[in-house]
């Protein structure tokens, strides 16, 4: 386990995730119109696309402040919900990771777990509420459970990417409790929420 | 219903443009156009007051940054979340040394913004309090009050804790204040036509031509029920009965009266709404204090109205009448 | 468009019923509901001032009768005039020893009743002035400046005649600044979607959706022409271009400027405007002494906005600052 | 030429005029309708029913008082265009009488020219302009030509009836030069004026 992770890797994940995202912009969209105000592609390729600007221009020296200001960059460009969430996540994971300029799985393993606790706090959402909760909670214990028992990187991300499906799979049948989606009381059940659909075409890019 | 636009994108940043051009001696902005503050701020020793949301609401928020009333807003694109940043860059403008009070609406969106904002305000040693205004009766019932939507009564809400800083209030005592006017303050509204979002370019939502909704939100969210038009005065009576209710109100409570139009409604209905209201109240002997009959918290071209009343005490009258003087609002 | 209303007929006496229970420390009525006067009127020693005209234009013309503005106004039905005998009853109520002047748009019917209440008050001795506005730039070509209609522009006449009266001013001083203001004023409006008058209960006119008619009268009195709705900055452009060269303007002029909201067009939208205006001007060397941006003379819910341009002198610009408080107006 | 006119005569006279303008009020309407904002009928209507309660309530001592309160009451029920003309007629011509409780036909020919003067002051059209001048000036003289010759009071009424038709018909080829009508430009050639087909119901009620 002493696969260090540098700050090329870190942008390169970004830069993964972000081209997903806007490759997969209609079809989040498309989810969001059925449960939602319609813009979740739209907010996430905001997102991406100011999260690629960002890592054009900005070269990683200190990790913690590379990722806040990650962070800040992407809630300018997109404050709606799963803008801000995102924002709250990059500033949380860059938060734990103060001062470092490599960072090693078990890092990786704290700093998901900060993003988790971060959307929570900020989200105020609960388990079984129906959003990206449900997907990205089970997602980061499983990736500190495989880390600690010494998986691969590759082979941790794959277990979260199984948990996040699962979770999000899990939520489907229920009602929306929190957010916009859940104004439309019984007719959310049946359809899968755009928060849980985003955080698994993040992670199957990061994984892959 | 048509608009008077460029692109559509451009909405937002060009209002704001506008808005300061007219207005020189009034407003500024800070980092941002998106940033709006008092173009004297900070004022020093007065605990500053911040307010942010989407557009589409004029007057509401920016409209009500003046004297008397808020320091700055941070301003979302039309019915979308500021970010934390623009809030940020107001909170630190307008901290006049006794800290900022945000003052703002209860949607998810902005919440996580202004406490993200908070965060970071906290990080520059600016101390910041949050009041979360939510009066709107018809966005859940009683027992779920904590889900209430915030509308119109956001005003008086402003106008309190606005003359309460003026005053010299502390940041506790600002905050005391305006929660105690707030938990004073109920809002219903009826809506009778949508408005067209110009990125989105068509109705948030369609009533048909007899149709209307009791308890619509400000962004076409989902009101009680749907029914059939009715008159001016049946209307107003359900409206009027279901705050009353909720409010608990008792003959001899005096109040202040707010008939507001969310875009469209002409200021002569909401007159010939007002003397109903006027009339049920002097039958069950409550008085009022102020009516306040207008545009102040709209939907851009959306037709309705909505009703709010705020129940007044010693403290709260000399508040309300204090002086306040912003683009939108002047009172002497 | 849908409205909150009771029985047609009753909708004027409503809407004034409501108005007056609203603002009770500001108005008050002299023999006839529809005889509108300040509730401390007559205000011996100073020039009274009257206004009157068909209801439906909120604020214009009921809603500038208060402390630095007018003292009276005769109310008709919507878009009718009011009678002769409406006006008498103000007039004899506000003559406060000095005179009264009558300030109102150049409108048939409103200029023959005006024109019989001033020979009725001439038999009590009472010294009746009048000054028609006519400044409606669409509405007649320059040579024929007198046929023009009174639109927003009235507005700045009420707040200059006022704030001389305000002053001291004698009735021929009252009536001379008046004139010279008017002089010096211009409007030109965009019509978007017509209103409905409650006792017809049809729209006015029609426009289609992708329409505009630019130079449309505030009663839906036919413009210059009906083109396919362009953009804010197109408009506002040529709105702008057409008052400039009507009033002769010159670089170094310095003005008053409205962008007024005929009923269902929100502020935002005027902002986008005004912006275009404050650039085209600022390119001109033309100054802008206070822009006034907001609902200032309506047409119900008609969708659409006006231009006024005040060119200013010193005296005139004094008069415009000069504190004004009505129930629609205050200006500190 | 000793016929002298009573109060009775005078309610009778504007009795009558009442009943034919509200028997005629939508063929009024139709007329405006078509040339202006189509109230004239509803206008007349509110004149004639606000005459009729007049009449009822208020005995004619002095006619020149009666009148002028007749003329003030019709302006108050109805302060449009043809209401605000009918009250200054009807307060012109009771001016004349100052003092009067009966009148002569001589009496009455004053009466018509100060009404017809007063239209014209008040309304400032000129004829040819297309309005109610168009058929109560040539009305008004001649009825006074007529009374001035020695005719009875009925045959001098019916040439000022006479009169009226042909200046009426005279202008209806014309374009509408003042009021609602001159909005309409040539679009209004061809039409009959409203008020002057009023005039026209109004002697044809009184002549008969
Ligand atoms: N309070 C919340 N906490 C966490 N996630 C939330 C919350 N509210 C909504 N979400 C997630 O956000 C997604 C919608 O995102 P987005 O379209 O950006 O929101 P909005 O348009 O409502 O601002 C939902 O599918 C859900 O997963
Ligand atoms: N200035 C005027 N002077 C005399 N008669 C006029 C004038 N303007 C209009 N009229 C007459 O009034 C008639 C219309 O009357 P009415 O419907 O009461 O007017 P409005 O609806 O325009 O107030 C016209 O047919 C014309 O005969
Ligand atoms: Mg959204
Ligand atoms: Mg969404
Ligand atoms: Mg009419
Ligand atoms: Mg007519």
């Amino acid at each position: 386990m002493s696969e260090m992770i540098q700050g090329q890797a870190i942008i390169a994940a970004i830069q993964r995730a972000s081209n997903a995202l806007n490759a997969q912009s209609e079809y989040l969209t498309a989810l969001d119109q059925s449960m939602g105000d319609g813009d979740t592609g739209i907010t996430l390729s905001k997102v991406a696309n100011a999260l690629l600007e960002y890592v054009e221009d900005n070269p990683v020296d200190d990790i913690a402040k590379f990722l806040m200001s990650a962070g800040m960059a992407t809630n300018k460009a997109a404050p709606s919900t799963l803008g801000t969430l995102t924002a709250t996540a990059l500033m949380r994971a860059g938060k734990v990771v103060k001062g470092k300029s490599e960072i090693a799985a078990a890092d990786l393993a704290l700093m998901f777990n900060a993003a988790v606790e971060g959307i929570q706090q900020r989200g105020k959402a609960k388990l079984g509420d129906k959003t990206i909760v449900d997907a990205i909670h089970p997602a980061g214990k499983a990736f500190a459970t495989a880390v600690a028992a010494g998986d691969t990187l590759s082979k941790a991300g794959s277990k979260a990417l199984a948990a996040a499906e699962v979770g999000r799979d899990s939520v489907t049948p229920l009602r929306s409790k929190i957010g916009r989606a859940s104004w439309l009381g019984e007719r959310s059940e049946g359809k899968l929420d755009p928060g849980c659909a985003a955080l698994v075409i993040v992670l199957k890019a990061l994984v892959n | 219903m048509k608009k008077i636009i460029n692109k559509p994108a451009d909405f937002v940043p060009e209002m704001l443009d506008g808005l300061i051009k007219a207005h020189p001696d009034q407003l500024a902005y800070q980092d941002d156009i998106h940033s709006i503050v008092r173009a004297d701020s900070p004022v020093e020793g007065k605990v500053a007051l911040a307010t942010g949301g989407g557009s589409g609401h004029l007057p509401v928020f920016l409209g009500y940054v003046g004297k008397g009333m808020l320091d700055g807003c941070a301003v979302g694109d039309v019915f979308a979340s500021p970010s934390a940043d623009q809030m940020l860059s107001v909170t630190r403008r307008i901290n006049g040394g006794k800290g900022v009070v945000y003052i703002y609406g209860n949607y998810g969106g902005d919440i996580m913004n202004f406490d993200m904002a908070a965060e970071m305000a906290d990080m520059d040693d600016i101390p910041v309090r949050s009041v979360l205004v939510k009066d709107d009766v018809a966005s859940a019932p009683p027992q779920e009050a904590d889900r209430r939507r915030g509308v119109a009564g956001m005003v008086f809400a402003f106008k309190i804790a606005g003359a309460k800083a003026d005053k010299g209030g502390s940041l506790d005592e600002v905050v005391e204040i305006t929660e105690r006017a707030l938990a004073n303050i109920r809002t219903m509204g009826v809506a009778l036509s949508p408005c067209i979002v110009p990125l989105a370019g068509k109705p948030t939502f369609t009533l048909s031509d007899n149709e209307m909704e009791i308890g619509m939100g400000i962004h076409g969210e989902p009101g009680m029920k749907r029914e059939d038009l009715q008159s001016a005065d049946e209307i107003t009576k359900r409206m009027t009965h279901a705050i009353l209710e909720d409010l608990k109100s008792q003959p001899g409570d005096n109040l202040a009266v707010m008939v507001n139009s969310l875009g469209a409604t002409p200021p002569e209905e909401l007159y010939v709404m007002y003397r109903k209201v006027h009339r049920i109240l002097e039958d069950k002997n409550i008085s009022v204090h102020r009516a306040y009959v207008g545009e102040y918290a709209t939907s851009m071209e959306m037709a309705g109205a909505s009703l709010t009343f705020f129940r007044l005490d010693g403290e709260l009258t000399e508040l309300l009448d204090h002086p306040a003087h912003t683009p939108f609002f002047t009172q002497v």
